[in-house]
């Protein structure tokens, strides 16, 4: 069966249904049994499968990191959550240095099956050290996999497949994404394959390849572009470790352009490492110079002012395709207004996080 | 009893007063929608930034954490210039960048405060060695939580400091909690943070963090020793947080802690306890102490307005400094 | 004097044996440039990896650090895989891949050794909490140096062990140095690494770790408390490391420590301390123990034939075991 | 006056006579002060300034960083150097939620000189954990600068540029430099601007743009390729945040190809980076797929036999160059066959690291 529930809801439903399925699946993270359950995700978890597997812990990222690469080692399946990303970066040291090259360096003797929750922030002033996107990072890294749903339907169907993937995933998620609803199956054996991408609305003159919340905005910028006669293709990359290439490449070998987004800073993100390929491996299919839309190399401003210039919306996106497609666009758009302030996924959100 | 004369008392509940007021309008006004940025109240826990801030020179360091509001005014920061930042002003003390969680007031001696748990410890110490390196007698203060002392960095920190001898003084505010967490959750039973700090091989002690002149005494005679070369000295310093974690409302109703607890704080009121010691020891009357809050309240009010008016920063400012360009 | 029976010291006798053999051999051999890969020597230390080996049950979990040749063959591990790793062959416990620094054997317990300093601490400590959450009476047992300690991460593990009662064994070889760097350029004078240890709240006690017997009888007596749910334990063990930080030679010629130092080190051999405990009690004869050399001797020869005989892995191997095929 | 040292040397005299030009430069790391200098580099530094300014640390990574990011607060000028890039994963928090963010999250109040050297190992059993390139990371940080200075000369002058810069500046030096010899001027006031590529060969048929030691195989590629009578660019990349884009873009509107070789993994690296801007920028002088020559995505292995084909070198490159311009290459190739095992720089280096 399948029915409408929110992204968070998507989360904390497969989070359940796993600790159901195998008594070696643990959660834990700062705040996860807390009244708050890391905004809803992990709700009523410590009630239902007791303090032994769904604890607090202390503010210690990069040992709890290791703590969850030792209980892999015999045979638990640790879930761990970081309500930011940024905080995680005190665990690069057991990130990288054991828990993506474990397999590997030990002649796959032993297995590392842990999986990393990362939310990111963006919006109501989370300013530089609560926002950042470093999903590049992570797919640079040999042994990781890596994956960031946009939909309820992914969230739950990826998460159901890291936690029960024998390696380490990082597993990422965009504040803005945990109140969208969509449909999901309620099947607890659902699941979403890493590594494949997923096209979310097919068309025929512009591939663009999306993730994460950018995916939203492109929607909306698609929706308005078929006012106008524009059929663009969206690709979800949704897991950036293993890359899909083969969804990507025949896509652009059908439209001919490209343009992908993304939610990090330009340099070096995901999104020039696939116009670097796409150039690479489809060079003669391109019919104009591919393009990225990403954060300018810029850390995160605070104020509402700023923020405002420096993440990139719907608006953006039409601004792109036209320039690849050569065609004009009217001075103003009202359907492209957003309904709510520029740093709050919606009315409803008021701060303070 | 801490030997404090009449101006220091004064100048305690002018502080803590300060604080509270500024915090306290904060509060009320985040509905508007205007602060729009995550945002840590110390309300409750003025006592510690209002002594410290006064036991400290002027030309001394301080580093602080998200909930650094108190230690920000306590120092001596400018307080229309956080104001502007919490409204991401182009006059605030960061350009509008940092927001509630980043502030600087280096006129102050307020070096920074940053939003990751522990994060500005190590920047403490690396004043603190500065300091050595350039024999100057300044201090380097280094605020934190009782979360932070989780974190690796913590101890690192703490480890050089000793080895060195730096001239840096560590505050805890032990508040009991991280967010929703008690400390039962995070560490051992029993565990003294201080007893645990002074087997790494520095120089503790516990004190009432509610009691401003209790901790003023304290760190007027820390300092004394970190300024005779004698190597850091950390305060664990027991205190309340009165209202969320982050945001303007009060939490209780969460029921993460208890009402009894809550309220067994609230009566030992920072504020109060500085009025009443003022009282008592007959350092002022009543209409000197409301005369002071008035004072502050117009000050506040000021500095509100203040940011209310300035103008946000431009597109063009963006861009700028994100490279210092000396070189 | 520990109560140690004949066939438990000439296990300790023939595992220490077992240990410098292979490593005199490893440091003989090293010019032949064969072995490719940073290599870090025990040869001095070879009583804790021996006496600690022998004290954990084969179904208990160990992890290691850059100087793991001692706790892999004291834990059991095969002697073979670990020849043929360091030759880069693909009979290797990590087939080839992860050289002297990456040791493996997961029959013996023998969960994993690493080179950056510190890395493998939580995952002890992780071990340590599956046990827990499994419900079996296993140890982990955590070896790590007084470098280690220094480390974030040391402490954060053993905060979080102490808070959940894990069942770990820590096991600090204080070998006095950091490479070349002795501990007062690291550590605060008069620091007693277990005096701070147990501020963080952990059972801790301190041993010669040239003596097997001691460090047995203390083995033994900390597992049965770790056992029994009282939570974890700390043991740091006095030793010295004969040769080069990294590599095959003697470097006192470098001057970072005294010739003195070494040689008062050196006069208490913890093969000869063990040596002379079994012929004092009658545990064994001369002989015995010379018979019991010649065998390890030979399983020595054996393991180095078999590494220089193994094959190497071919081209197709450096692209296999990337991913876990498991999902 | 310009005479030939070694890298080792030249990076040793930058910080020798930064020292002297400045009393707020400190220097400090594990083994700083010790016998071995750090492969020579800071040998004699404590003898000559004392060890107030030139100290071994604790193993206290993370904490250190941000130590010197607090002394950089009060006007010293720290130079902090890890004898390997892969244990400063453990400092990531301080480099990047501080070090790149402090000046522009408090409106540049504040500058961060600091200077972090790491060196990258290679050959020699180095293995997973001791010889990661992470360029990337560091280049994908608004806030950092970033460099990888080839020659001893570029060794210095950058090695005192980044000291003298008041932004942290993140040095790599690679292991395999560290004997090769070069002309190096004395003079304590020269400098190599941060930023600027450097065409170490022109040429006018392909661009290779190189960095660090793939630069070294690049001009035996080259020296080879010439005798062909095939003409190529090599530029060495050196800065990696800023990059130089105008030299690379303007040597590929000239040579119509592009080759990057990169000593990190493949995926999001500072190569693909290249490929993309190229291809988005100056597509239309593209005359074929731009190509990369960096390493598989796999963890490093430590294996003699493994690492053989793990790491790219002269004979690759030379590959790359014939399948990108269309020509024939002889089978064998005794001119660019290393006249020493392939996991050492030389036949002097005989480990054991
Ligand atoms: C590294 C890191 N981990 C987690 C967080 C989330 N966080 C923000 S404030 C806070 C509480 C810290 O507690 P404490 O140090 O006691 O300070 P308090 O809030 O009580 O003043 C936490 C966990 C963070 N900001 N940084
Ligand atoms: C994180 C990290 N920092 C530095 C190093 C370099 N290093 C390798 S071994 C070592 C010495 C560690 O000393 P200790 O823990 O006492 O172990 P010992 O070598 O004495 O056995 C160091 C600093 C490293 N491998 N990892
Ligand atoms: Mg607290
Ligand atoms: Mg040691």
């Amino acid at each position: 069966m399948t029915r409408s529930i929110s992204y968070a809801h998507a989360v904390n439903e497969a989070l359940s249904q796993a600790m159901k399925q195998d008594k070696n699946v643990i959660c834990y993270g700062l705040g996860i049994p807390d009244p708050k359950g890391v905004f809803g995700t992990s709700s009523g978890l410590q009630e239902q499968f007791g303090s032994e597997r769904v604890f607090d812990m202390p503010t210690s990222e990069n040992a709890m990191t290791g703590i969850a690469i030792g209980a892999a080692l015999n045979g638990i399946r640790p879930v761990m959550t970081h309500q930011r990303l940024d905080f995680f970066l005190l665990a690069m040291d057991q990130l990288v240095n054991n828990a993506a090259k474990w397999h590997y360096m030990f002649g796959g003797a032993s297995s590392i099956p842990i999986t990393i929750r990362l939310i990111l922030g963006m919006g109501w002033g989370q300013g530089p050290t609560h926002s950042q996107n470093l999903q590049s990072w992570f797919a640079h890294i040999p042994g990781l996999k890596v994956v960031m749903p946009t939909t309820p339907e992914d969230a739950k169907g990826l998460l159901l497949s890291s936690i029960f993937d024998d390696n380490p995933v990082v597993f990422l998620e965009h504040r803005w994404l945990h109140n969208q609803d969509g449909n999901v199956p309620e099947n607890p054996s659902f699941r979403v394959p890493i590594g494949k991408a997923k096209i979310l609305r097919a068309g025929t003159q512009i591939t663009i390849a999306g993730m994460s919340y950018m995916n939203i905005e492109a929607l909306r910028a698609i929706a308005y572009l078929q006012t106008l006669n524009i059929s663009c293709e969206l690709i979800d990359i949704r897991s950036f470790n293993p890359i899909d290439w083969n969804t990507i490449f025949n896509s652009v070998r059908k439209t001919g352009h490209l343009l992908v987004l993304d939610t990090g800073s330009e340099t070096c993100s995901v999104a020039g490492e696939i116009i670097a390929r796409v150039s690479m491996e489809v060079f003669s299919s391109l019919k104009a110079p591919p393009a990225r839309l990403a954060l300018p190399d810029i850390p995160t401003p605070t104020s509402f002012a700023l923020t405002k210039y420096f993440y990139k919306n719907a608006k953006d996106i039409v601004a792109e395709v036209a320039k690849q497609l050569h065609f004009d666009l009217p001075h103003e758009i009202p359907e492209l207004e957003k309904k709510c302030p520029h740093d709050v996924p919606g009315n409803w959100f008021k701060g303070p996080f | 009893m801490p030997l404090i004369d009449s101006k220091i008392a004064i100048e305690l509940f002018r502080s803590i007063s300060k604080i509270r007021i500024a915090e306290e309008t904060i509060a009320e006004r985040y509905g508007e929608n205007k602060m729009r940025c995550p945002t840590h109240l110390c309300i409750g826990q003025e006592a510690v930034a209002a002594a410290i801030g006064i036991a400290l020179r002027k030309n001394d360091f301080a580093v602080s954490t998200h909930r650094a509001h108190g230690h920000y005014l306590g120092k001596g920061g400018d307080l229309k210039a956080m104001m502007a930042e919490i409204y991401g002003k182009v006059t605030g003390c960061g350009k509008g960048r940092g927001g509630s969680m980043h502030l600087i007031d280096k006129n102050a001696g307020f070096m920074g405060s940053t939003a990751i748990v522990g994060g500005t410890i190590p920047l403490g110490v690396g004043l603190g060695l500065s300091i050595q390196l350039h024999k100057t007698d300044q201090v380097s203060c280094v605020f934190l939580g009782d979360g932070a002392v989780e974190e690796g960095v913590f101890y690192e920190s703490m480890n050089f400091a000793v080895l060195k001898k730096l001239p840096v003084l560590f505050v805890c505010e032990n508040n009991l909690y991280s967010v929703y967490s008690p400390l039962s959750v995070r560490q051992p039973d029993r565990r003294q943070i201080s007893n645990m700090v002074a087997g790494i091989g520095c120089v503790t002690t516990q004190a009432d963090g509610n009691n401003a002149p209790e901790v003023y005494d304290l760190a007027v005679k820390s300092l004394m020793k970190i300024r005779n070369g004698e190597g850091p000295v950390f305060l664990e310093l027991f205190t309340y947080r009165w209202r969320e974690h982050c945001g303007p409302s009060y939490d209780n109703d969460l029921g993460y802690r208890s009402k009894e607890e809550f309220e067994s704080w609230k009566k030992r009121d920072p504020l109060v306890i500085m009025k009443n010691y003022i009282l008592k020891n007959h350092f002022g009357t009543e209409n000197d102490l409301d005369a002071i809050c008035k004072s502050v309240v117009s000050e506040v009010n000021d500095a509100f307005i203040f940011a209310e008016q300035s103008p946000f920063p431009d597109k063009a400012d963006l861009s700028g400094h994100i490279y210092s360009e000396g070189c």
